[in-house]
C-alpha cells in the first residue's frame, strides 16, 4: 500500500501569491495513496527539509511529491533530504508548480487548478516509481583540453601542477592562440608576448602535459571519466621528432609567395615554415596548398637542406583514439568576417584594417618591424580613425552579432594611446557608441587616453568610408555637437565583432555540448556553474563560453582546471541510475535498440529460457551496460515489444502522468 | 403462412421496423453483417453473415457495471439491461441452433441477466436456406436448414417472401404486417429443392465418436500436435463462431472511476485466463485442443449430447490457415473404427 | 476540459529535459505568460517519446499533444532528436491520413535559452487548437 | 508438379529433416500451412497451387530453433518476409534450407468462391481457373480473382535462397501498389477521416492480421501486455481499434516488406495492407527508397537519420482541408 506524502511549498510569495497552496495541499490530500499533504513557506530551507525528513520517519512514507521550483532546481537537494530520512532519493518527484505554473499564469484561479493537475501527475508517476541505486564507473585519470590559446595553455598548466596528465590538442602548427599575435595589453600595456611565450614553454616542458599541435578532434566516444577521443595528427610533412627548428628550410624554400597567416596575410613567407619565432613546438610544416614538391613531385630544396633529414614528403595524417576522463574546450573566438560591411571600404583599400590586423602593425615581430606603416604605401599615417562596434551589439541588419564582443573599447584605447605615445604628430579619432570600461583600471585607462593622449573620442556612427586620392574619407555623425564630421584618414581601423571559432560548431556536436545561438558553449548554470557545460565532463574554458579579455580568461581557465582536478582526483563517479533496462523475457533480439544508441551501450547474449511450456529455449536478448548508458530513451521507442524501458522514466511512469493530465 | 411480393420487402421491413427496431443481415462495404434497419437498408445477396447472429444477444463488448469516485466514497451503478423489444430478421437455422446452445451457458442457474434480457426482448424471423455453400455442414447437426423454426419462419422464393408464424410472438408480429394470404404448398417445391441440395454437401460429418467415454483417449491424441502445428492463436474462429461464449471481465479507468466491462474473449489467445501462476495452457497446442475439446466433447457431456457446432462454416471461410472444426472432427473422428 | 461549462483545450507538452524543459523554466524565470491549458510532462529526451504516449493522451482526452526538443544538433545525447524527427513526421503523416486533424499535433525545437520561444510557441498552439475545437476523432468515449 | 518433387527428394536424400509446406485441405482453397517430415506425408498431402497464398515466412521463427535442418519453399514475398527476420536474428538461418519458387500470383479464395458459389474443386488451365461447383461447372479468369497484392505485385524476385525452382523474376519498379494510397490522400480530412471509419470500425479485434504478420513475431504484443496497461482486448471504444492498428503499423514500419498477409486474413476485409503502404511511401518519399527484406544490411529509416531531414510540420497524410 503505498503512502504517500505531499508537500506544497510557498517559495514565499513567488508560488503562494498566484496558487492557493493550501487548497492544493487539501485537494491533493485526498488523492488515493496519499496520506499527508501540506503547505510550507519554503520546503528548500533547513527547517522545510527537516519538516519532510520527520514526516517520512513518523508516516512511514513511500513516496514524497514536493510542489515547488524546478525540478533542474531542487531535485538534487530534495533527493538528499529523502535520503537522510531513509528513503530511496528516486522515490521523490517534483511538481513544477513555479516555473511552470505560478510565474506563467495570472489568473489565481487557473493556476491553482494546474497545480493540483500537475501534482496529481507526479502522485501518479511517484506511485510507479521503483526505488534506483546508482552504479559507479571509474575515471581515466587524463585530461583533453582542446585549443592551445592562452585558456587551454592556462588550463592544462594549472591541471598538470595538480599531478595529472593533459593533452592540449591544437589545430594550429603552434600553441599560442590569438594573444601570440597581440602586441601589447591592456590596461598594464606589458608586451603580450612576454607573458605569454613564457607559458607556452612551461606546457611544453611540463611532464605531465602532451602537446598535439596541428591535430583536431575527430570523434568523441563514452562519457564522463572515460571519453573516447579520436585525434587526428595532420601530416605536417615533417618529422616533429626529428627538426631541430634551425629555420634553415624556412630560409631556402624558393616558393616565396605565401599569405604569412600569422601576420594576417600582411606579408609573405615560404611555403616550408615555423608560424613565429617563439613556436611551441618549434617545428616546421609545409603548407601542402603551396609546396612545389607536394603539388608537381619538382623540387625537393627543403628536404636537401635540412640536416637531420626531418623532411618527409609522403607523411601521411595518422588518427590516434586516447582516452580521457575529463575534456576542456578552449577553441576561442576570432575577428568577424567583414565581407557584408562594404561601407567601410574593408577589402576595397588595403588601409582600411581591423584591429587584430592594427596589432601586427604594430608589433615588433610584425610585417613592418614595428613601426606603424600604412598598408598600401607604407607610409606613416597621420590621421587614424577607429571604428568601434563593427558587427557588435548590432543583430537587425543581419550582419553582425547581437552581443557586445567586450575587449573592443579597452584595446582601441591602448591602440589610440599607444600611437599617440609614439607619434605625437598623429591624430586619432574614434567613433563610438558607448564607451564600457567594467573592470579593474579600465575606466581609469580610457581616461588617460582622452585626457592624457588627447584622442578625440566622437559619439556617433561612420556612415561610409569612401578611399579618395589615398586618403580614406570617412563620414560620420557626431551626436553631441550635431554635426556630420568628415575625416580625410590615412588609416582606418575596424573594431570588428568577435565570434566563436567556427570549430566550435562541429566540436560540440562531437561532444553532445549545448551551444546558444550565437554558436557559443552554454553553461550547465550561467551563475552557478559558469564553467561546465551541461554534459557532465565537459568544461569550458575561454572565450569559446562567451567575449572575454585576457585576465578573465586565464581566471575562467583556472576555474575550468579547479573542476576538472576535482572530477579527476576521484577514482569513481556516479551513473545516472536512471538508465535503460530490457526485460528478458519480452525482449526479441531483434538489434533495432542497439542500432539507435548513441553511446554503444547495448549487447546481445544467448540465454536460456524458461518457456511457458516448460521447455528451455536458447534466446538472444539485449543487454545494457548500465555505465555506458546515458538514459536518452531512443532504444525504448525503437523496440516493438516494450521490452527496452528506461528506470524513471518508465512507459507506465509516463502513461501514468498522461492519464492524470488528460483526466 | 403469409406472403409478400419480394418488389415490396422494402415496405415489409419499414413495417417490421415499426413495430419495433429491426435488424437485418446487410451489406456493408462488402462484408455482411446483421445491420440496424433505415431507409435503404436492403437484405444481403449472401448466404449468411460474416459475424453471427450472436452478436445481439450477446455482443462483443458490454458494460456492466460503472464504479464512480467522490472524495473518498464509491458509487456503485449498474448497467442497463435490454428494456426494449427488437426483431432479428434473416438468421438462418445453424445461427437458430447456436441460440439453444449459448441458452444453455447463460440461462442456466446463474442466470445472465443482460442476455436474459435481450432474449426475452426479441422476436427472431428466421429465413430458410435453399442454397447452401460448399463449407455448409449442418446436417452434421441434424438441422433442417431448409425449414428453421424460431418466431416465424421466413422462405425467400423468385418471386416473393413467404412467412410462417410459429410462436404466438410471431402470430401478433405478423398480424401487424401488411401481408397478403399464402398456402403452405406455395413453398413445398422450393423446400424439396432446397433439400436435395442438403443432401448433397460435401462434407458429410460423422460425430459419432466424439464421446464422454473417449474423453480422456481424445485429449491425448497424438494428432493435436500436427493439427495445431499451423495455428496462428488469432481469435477469428472464435469470434466469427456463433456458439463460442468465452469472455474477459475487465475494468477501464475513467476520468472520475471505473467502468466495468466484458469483452469477447478466445481460447486461441496466449493470454487466456491468464493467472498470477500463468496460463493454464502453455502452448497454442493445448489452447487448439481446449476449443475444439469443449465443442466436440466437453460441451455435448454437459449439455445432453448437444454438440455445440452447429455447422455454419464460418470458421472455414475465415481462418487465415483454414485449419477448422471438419478437419479436426474428421482427423480424430476417423480413427473410432481403429 | 469543462471549465465553467466552457470548454478548454488539454495540451500536454513533452519536453526534453536538458534543453525544451529548461526553456519552460526558462519562460518562467522571465515571467513570460501562456495558458494554463499546457501541461508539462518531462522526459528526458525527445527521443523518448513514444507514439503510444501520444494516442494515450488523445484516448485520454487531450485535444492537443505538442513535442519540445533539443534543436536538431543539440541534442544532449547527440542523436536522440534526429531519431524523434523522424518518428513524429511519419506518425503525423499518418495520423493526418487517418484523417485526424493534423494541427492537433505539434513538434517545436525550443532550447535552454528561448524562455521566450516557448511561451510564443504555447501561445500559439493553444490559439490553434482552440479554434480547432474539442478532439472527438481520436479520443476514447469512456474518458468522457 | 516440381515444388512437390523437390520437397519428397529433399527428405528422401535426408538432405532436411523437415520441409514446410501448405497441405491439402477439405477443398482446392482451404490449404493449412504444415510441416512434413517423410515423403509418404509429402505424396498424400503437399499441395501447391495459385492457392497456396499463406507466407511461410515467420513459421521459420520457430521451426529454424528445432533440431536438424527444415527446408521451406519460398515465393518471392515470402522471401523478402525470411530476409528480413533474418536480419532480425529471428529466423537461424543456418537451420533453414530455402527453396525459391516462382510465382505468378496467389488466388483471393473468397473472391473465387464468389465468382463460383458452391465451389469444391479447381483445376488451372492456362490463366483460366475450371471450377466445380454445387450448382455445376464454372470457369473463371485467374487474373480476375487474384489477391490485391499479386494484382500489383511489387517483385517476382526471390532474394533469399538455397536453390531455386525455374527462373529468378525481377523487381517491378512499375508496380502501382501506391495508387491506393494515393487515392485516399487526395481525399479531404473528412473524407479520409470517413473511409477509416467505415473501415475500422469493422475490426473485431481478432488479431488475425498481427498474429499471421511476419514482423510481428514480438515474445509478448504491447497489446497483449497487462504488466504494461498497454492492453486490450476487444474494441471497447472506437479509439482502440484506431490505437491497435496505428501503433501496429507503426512498430512495422521499415520491417514490414508488404507482403499483404495481414488484408489476406482479415475476416472483415479491412484493407489493413494501406496503412503499411501509407508508411512505405512516405519513407520512400521523405528518406529515401527502401524495402525491407532486400538485404540484410542496410539500415531502416526508422533506426536511421540525416542531419538535413524534413520537419515534421512538412508531414502530410494526404491533401489537407
Amino acid at each position: 500500500m503505498q503512502r504517500i506524502g505531499v508537500f506544497v511549498c510557498h517559495c514565499g510569495t513567488n508560488i503562494a501569491a498566484t496558487v492557493d497552496v493550501a487548497q492544493v495541499a487539501e485537494t491533493l490530500g485526498k488523492e488515493p495513496g496519499v496520506v499527508l499533504a501540506t503547505d510550507y513557506p519554503y520546503m528548500c530551507s533547513q527547517s522545510g527539509q527537516d519538516m519532510i525528513e520527520n514526516a517520512i520517519r513518523e508516516q512511514k512514507l513511500t513516496g514524497v511529491v514536493i510542489c515547488s521550483c524546478s525540478p533542474r532546481m531542487h531535485e538534487a537537494t530534495f533527493r538528499k533530504t529523502v535520503a537522510r530520512a531513509g528513503l530511496n532519493p528516486y522515490l521523490l518527484e517534483i511538481a513544477n508548480v513555479r516555473e511552470q505554473c505560478s510565474w506563467v499564469h495570472k489568473d489565481r484561479e487557473e493556476a491553482t487548478q494546474k497545480a493540483i493537475i500537475l501534482g496529481r501527475a507526479a502522485i501518479a508517476k511517484v506511485t510507479l516509481n521503483a526505488p534506483l541505486v546508482a552504479g559507479e564507473s571509474p575515471v581515466v585519470k587524463r585530461a583533453l583540453v582542446i585549443g592551445g590559446g592562452i585558456a587551454g595553455i592556462q588550463t592544462a598548466l594549472d591541471i598538470a601542477d595538480a599531478g595529472f596528465e593533459v593533452d592540449i590538442v591544437e589545430k594550429e602548427a603552434t600553441i599560442g592562440g590569438k594573444m601570440a599575435q597581440l602586441d601589447k595589453t591592456f590596461p598594464t600595456l606589458d608586451c603580450a608576448a612576454c607573458i605569454l611565450t613564457p607559458k607556452m614553454v612551461d606546457a611544453a616542458q611540463h611532464e605531465k602535459i602532451n602537446i598535439l599541435s596541428y591535430s583536431e578532434v575527430e570523434a568523441v566516444g563514452g562519457f564522463v571519466g572515460s571519453f573516447r577521443v579520436k585525434i587526428r595528427r595532420k601530416a605536417r610533412y615533417v618529422d616533429e621528432t626529428k627538426c631541430t627548428g634551425c629555420g634553415l628550410c624556412t630560409e631556402k624554400c624558393p616558393q616565396k609567395a605565401v599569405p604569412n597567416p600569422f601576420n594576417l596575410g600582411l606579408d609573405t613567407r615560404r611555403a616550408i615554415a615555423i608560424p613565429f619565432a617563439q613556436a611551441v613546438p618549434k617545428v616546421a610544416y609545409i603548407d601542402p596548398n603551396y609546396c612545389t614538391m607536394l603539388k608537381t613531385g619538382k623540387c625537393g630544396v627543403c628536404s636537401k637542406v635540412c640536416t637531420v633529414g626531418a623532411i618527409d614528403y609522403k607523411q601521411q595524417d595518422t588518427l590516434e583514439e586516447r582516452e580521457y576522463g575529463a575534456i576542456v574546450a578552449a577553441t576561442g573566438y576570432r575577428p568577424i568576417s567583414l565581407e557584408k560591411y562594404g561601407e567601410y571600404a574593408y577589402g576595397q583599400s588595403p588601409d582600411v584594417v581591423t584591429s587584430l590586423e592594427l596589432e601586427r602593425l604594430m608589433n615588433a615581430a610584425g610585417p613592418t618591424g614595428g613601426t606603424l606603416l600604412r598598408p598600401s604605401d607604407r607610409t606613416h599615417p597621420k590621421t587614424i580613425v577607429f571604428v568601434q562596434c563593427v558587427g557588435s551589439r548590432c543583430e537587425e541588419d543581419g550582419r553582425g552579432k547581437p552581443y557586445c564582443s567586450k575587449i573592443c573599447c579597452m584595446y582601441t584605447a591602448k591602440h589610440a594611446m599607444l600611437i599617440r605615445e609614439k607619434y605625437p604628430d598623429t591624430e586619432v579619432y574614434v567613433f563610438y557608441i558607448d564607451v564600457r570600461t567594467p573592470g579593474k583600471n579600465f575606466d581609469e585607462f580610457y581616461r588617460r587616453a582622452v585626457e592624457e593622449y588627447g584622442v578625440h573620442y566622437i559619439t556617433g556612427q561612420v556612415g561610409k568610408i569612401v578611399p579618395e586620392n589615398g586618403k580614406l574619407l570617412v563620414q560620420g555623425s557626431d551626436l553631441l555637437a550635431g554635426m556630420q564630421p568628415k575625416i580625410a584618414a590615412d588609416l582606418v581601423v575596424l573594431a570588428a565583432a568577435i565570434e566563436p571559432d567556427p570549430s566550435a560548431r562541429s566540436l560540440a556536436t562531437l561532444l553532445t555540448a549545448s551551444m546558444d545561438t550565437n554558436d557559443f558553449f552554454t553553461e550547465a548554470h550561467p551563475k552557478l556553474r559558469p564553467v561546465e557545460s551541461p554534459t557532465a565532463g565537459v568544461f569550458l574554458s575561454g572565450a569559446c563560453q562567451g567575449p572575454k579579455d585576457i585576465p578573465e580568461t586565464v581566471a575562467q581557465a583556472g576555474a575550468a582546471a579547479a573542476k576538472v582536478i576535482g572530477l579527476l582526483s576521484r577514482d569513481h563517479i556516479v551513473c545516472n541510475p536512471c538508465v535503460a533496462t530490457p526485460n528478458e523475457q519480452m525482449c526479441n533480439g531483434c538489434s533495432s535498440c542497439e542500432k539507435v544508441c548513441p553511446y554503444g551501450a547495448i549487447t546481445y547474449a544467448d540465454k536460456e529460457f524458461r518457456m511457458p511450456d516448460r521447455t528451455t529455449a536458447l534466446r538472444r536478448v539485449a543487454q545494457v551496460n548500465p555505465a555506458v548508458c546515458q538514459g536518452c530513451g531512443a532504444c525504448t521507442v525503437a523496440c516493438p515489444s516494450g521490452a527496452m524501458d528506461l528506470l524513471g522514466f518508465s512507459n507506465k511512469q509516463i502513461m501514468a502522468e498522461v492519464d492524470a493530465i488528460c483526466r | 403462412m403469409k406472403k409478400i411480393e419480394k418488389a415490396r420487402l422494402p415496405e415489409l421491413f419499414a413495417a417490421l421496423n415499426e413495430t419495433a427496431a429491426l435488424y437485418l443481415p446487410a451489406d456493408r462495404d462488402g462484408v455482411a453483417a446483421f445491420t440496424r434497419w433505415q431507409e435503404g437498408v436492403t437484405l444481403t445477396e449472401k448466404l449468411n453473415t460474416v459475424r453471427s447472429a450472436k452478436d445481439l444477444f450477446f455482443p462483443q463488448v458490454e458494460t456492466l457495471a460503472n464504479f464512480k469516485t467522490q472524495g473518498g466514497t464509491i458509487e456503485i451503478e449498474d448497467a442497463a439491461r435490454q428494456d426494449e423489444d427488437f426483431i432479428v430478421f434473416g438468421v438462418r437455422a445453424c445461427d437458430l441452433r447456436s441460440f439453444e446452445i449459448l441458452d444453455r451457458v447463460f440461462l442456466a442457474e446463474p442466470q445472465d441477466t443482460f442476455y436474459k434480457a435481450r432474449r426475452e426482448h426479441a422476436a427472431i424471423i428466421t429465413l430458410a436456406c435453399n442454397a447452401p455453400e460448399e463449407t455448409c455442414f449442418c446436417t452434421a447437426f441434424s438441422i433442417d436448414a431448409a425449414d428453421p423454426q424460431g418466431d416465424v419462419t421466413a422462405f425467400l422464393t423468385d418471386t416473393a417472401l413467404c412467412l410462417r408464424a410459429n410462436t404466438e410472438k410471431g402470430e401478433n408480429l405478423l398480424a401487424k404486417l401488411p401481408l397478403s394470404d399464402g398456402a403452405e404448398s406455395e413453398i413445398a417445391a422450393w423446400q424439396k429443392q432446397a433439400r436435395e441440395t442438403l443432401e448433397k454437401l460435401p462434407i458429410q460429418l460423422d460425430l459419432s465418436g466424439f464421446t464422454g467415454e473417449r474423453m480422456m483417449e481424445l485429449f491425448n491424441h497424438p494428432a493435436w500436435q500436427p493439427l495445431s502445428e499451423a495455428c496462428l492463436g488469432c481469435g477469428t474462429c472464435t469470434f466469427v463462431c456463433p456458439t463460442c461464449q468465452c469472455y474477459d471481465v475487465k475494468d477501464f479507468k475513467t476520468k472520475d472511476g471505473v467502468q466495468r466491462f466484458r469483452c469477447w474473449d478466445s481460447c486461441m489467445y496466449s493470454d487466456f485466463t491468464m493467472m498470477s501462476a500463468g496460463q493454464p495452457r502453455p502452448t497454442q497446442k493445448e489452447r487448439f485442443r481446449q476449443r475444439f475439446m469443449h465443442k466436440l466433447v466437453y460441451y455435448p457431456m454437459n449439455n445432453e449430447g448437444i454438440f455445440s457446432c452447429v455447422g455454419c462454416g464460418r470458421c472455414l471461410q475465415k481462418c487465415p490457415i483454414h485449419m477448422n472444426i471438419v478437419k479436426v472432427a474428421k482427423t480424430l473422428g476417423g480413427e473410432r473404427d481403429a | 476540459m469543462q471549465v465553467n461549462g466552457a470548454w478548454q483545450p488539454t495540451i500536454v507538452a513533452f519536453c526534453c529535459n536538458w534543453c525544451s524543459y529548461a526553456g519552460a523554466d526558462l519562460t518562467g524565470t522571465n515571467r513570460l505568460a501562456y495558458p494554463a491549458n499546457v501541461k508539462i510532462i518531462r522526459i528526458p529526451c525527445s527521443c523518448r517519446l513514444n507514439p503510444l504516449f501520444i494516442l494515450r493522451a488523445f484516448g485520454r482526452g487531450a485535444d492537443g499533444v505538442i513535442l519540445c526538443g533539443c534543436h536538431p544538433g543539440d541534442c544532449h545525447y547527440t542523436t536522440g532528436n534526429y531519431y524523434a524527427r523522424r518518428r513524429m513526421t511519419l506518425l503525423f503523416s499518418m495520423l493526418d491520413f487517418l484523417g485526424i486533424e493534423r494541427e492537433r499535433t505539434r513538434v517545436e525545437w525550443v532550447s535552454a535559452a528561448e524562455g521566450a520561444k516557448f511561451a510564443a510557441v504555447m501561445n500559439d498552439f493553444v490559439r490553434q487548437i482552440t479554434v480547432l475545437g474539442e478532439n472527438k476523432r481520436l479520443e476514447d468515449f469512456r474518458c468522457k | 508438379m516440381q515444388v512437390k518433387e523437390k520437397a519428397i527428394e529433399l527428405l528422401s536424400s535426408g538432405k532436411v529433416s523437415r520441409v514446410l509446406g501448405w497441405k491439402q485441405g477439405e477443398f482446392c482453397y482451404d490449404l493449412t500451412p504444415a510441416v512434413f517430415e517423410s515423403a509418404e506425408e509429402v505424396e498424400r498431402s503437399f499441395v501447391f497451387s495459385p492457392l497456396a497464398g499463406a507466407n511461410l515466412a515467420k513459421y521459420l521463427i520457430a521451426e529454424s530453433r528445432k533440431e536438424g535442418v527444415v527446408a521451406a519453399f519460398l515465393k518471392p514475398c515470402d522471401s523478402y518476409s525470411v530476409l528480413q527476420l533474418c536480419k532480425e536474428h529471428r529466423i537461424r538461418r543456418e537451420n533453414v534450407y530455402l527453396v525459391g519458387v516462382p510465382c505468378e500470383g496467389t488466388v483471393d479464395p473468397d473472391l473465387l468462391r464468389e465468382n463460383a458459389k458452391g465451389l469444391t474443386a479447381v483445376r488451372e488451365a492456362g490463366g483460366t481457373l475450371v471450377c466445380d461447383t454445387l450448382y455445376g461447372e464454372k470457369r473463371v479468369d485467374l487474373s480476375a480473382v487474384l489477391l490485391e497484392r499479386c494484382k500489383v505485385c511489387k517483385s517476382k524476385k526471390i532474394v533469399v535462397f538455397d536453390e531455386l525452382l525455374g527462373e529468378n523474376g525481377e523487381e517491378n519498379p512499375q508496380s502501382t501498389r501506391f495508387a491506393a494510397v494515393e487515392e485516399i490522400e487526395n481525399l479531404t480530412p473528412e473524407e479520409r477521416y470517413a473511409f477509416w471509419q467505415k473501415e475500422l470500425s469493422r475490426c473485431i479485434r481478432c488479431n488475425a492480421c498481427r498474429n499471421v504478420c511476419p514482423a510481428c513475431s514480438c515474445e509478448t504484443c504491447v497489446f497483449d501486455n497487462a504488466k504494461l496497461g498497454t492492453d486490450n482486448k476487444a474494441p471497447a471504444s472506437r479509439f482502440e481499434e484506431q490505437y491497435f492498428h496505428i501503433i501496429r503499423a507503426f512498430h512495422v514500419a521499415g520491417r514490414c516488406t508488404d507482403c499483404g498477409e495481414c488484408s489476406r486474413v482479415c475476416p472483415q476485409k479491412i484493407p489493413l495492407h494501406l496503412l503499411n503502404r501509407k508508411f512505405i511511401r512516405d519513407m520512400n518519399t521523405l528518406y529515401g527508397q527502401y524495402q525491407a527484406g532486400a538485404d540484410e544490411e542496410s539500415l531502416p529509416p526508422m533506426l536511421d537519420f540525416r542531419m538535413d531531414d524534413c520537419e515534421p510540420s512538412a508531414a502530410r497524410g494526404g491533401k489537407q482541408a
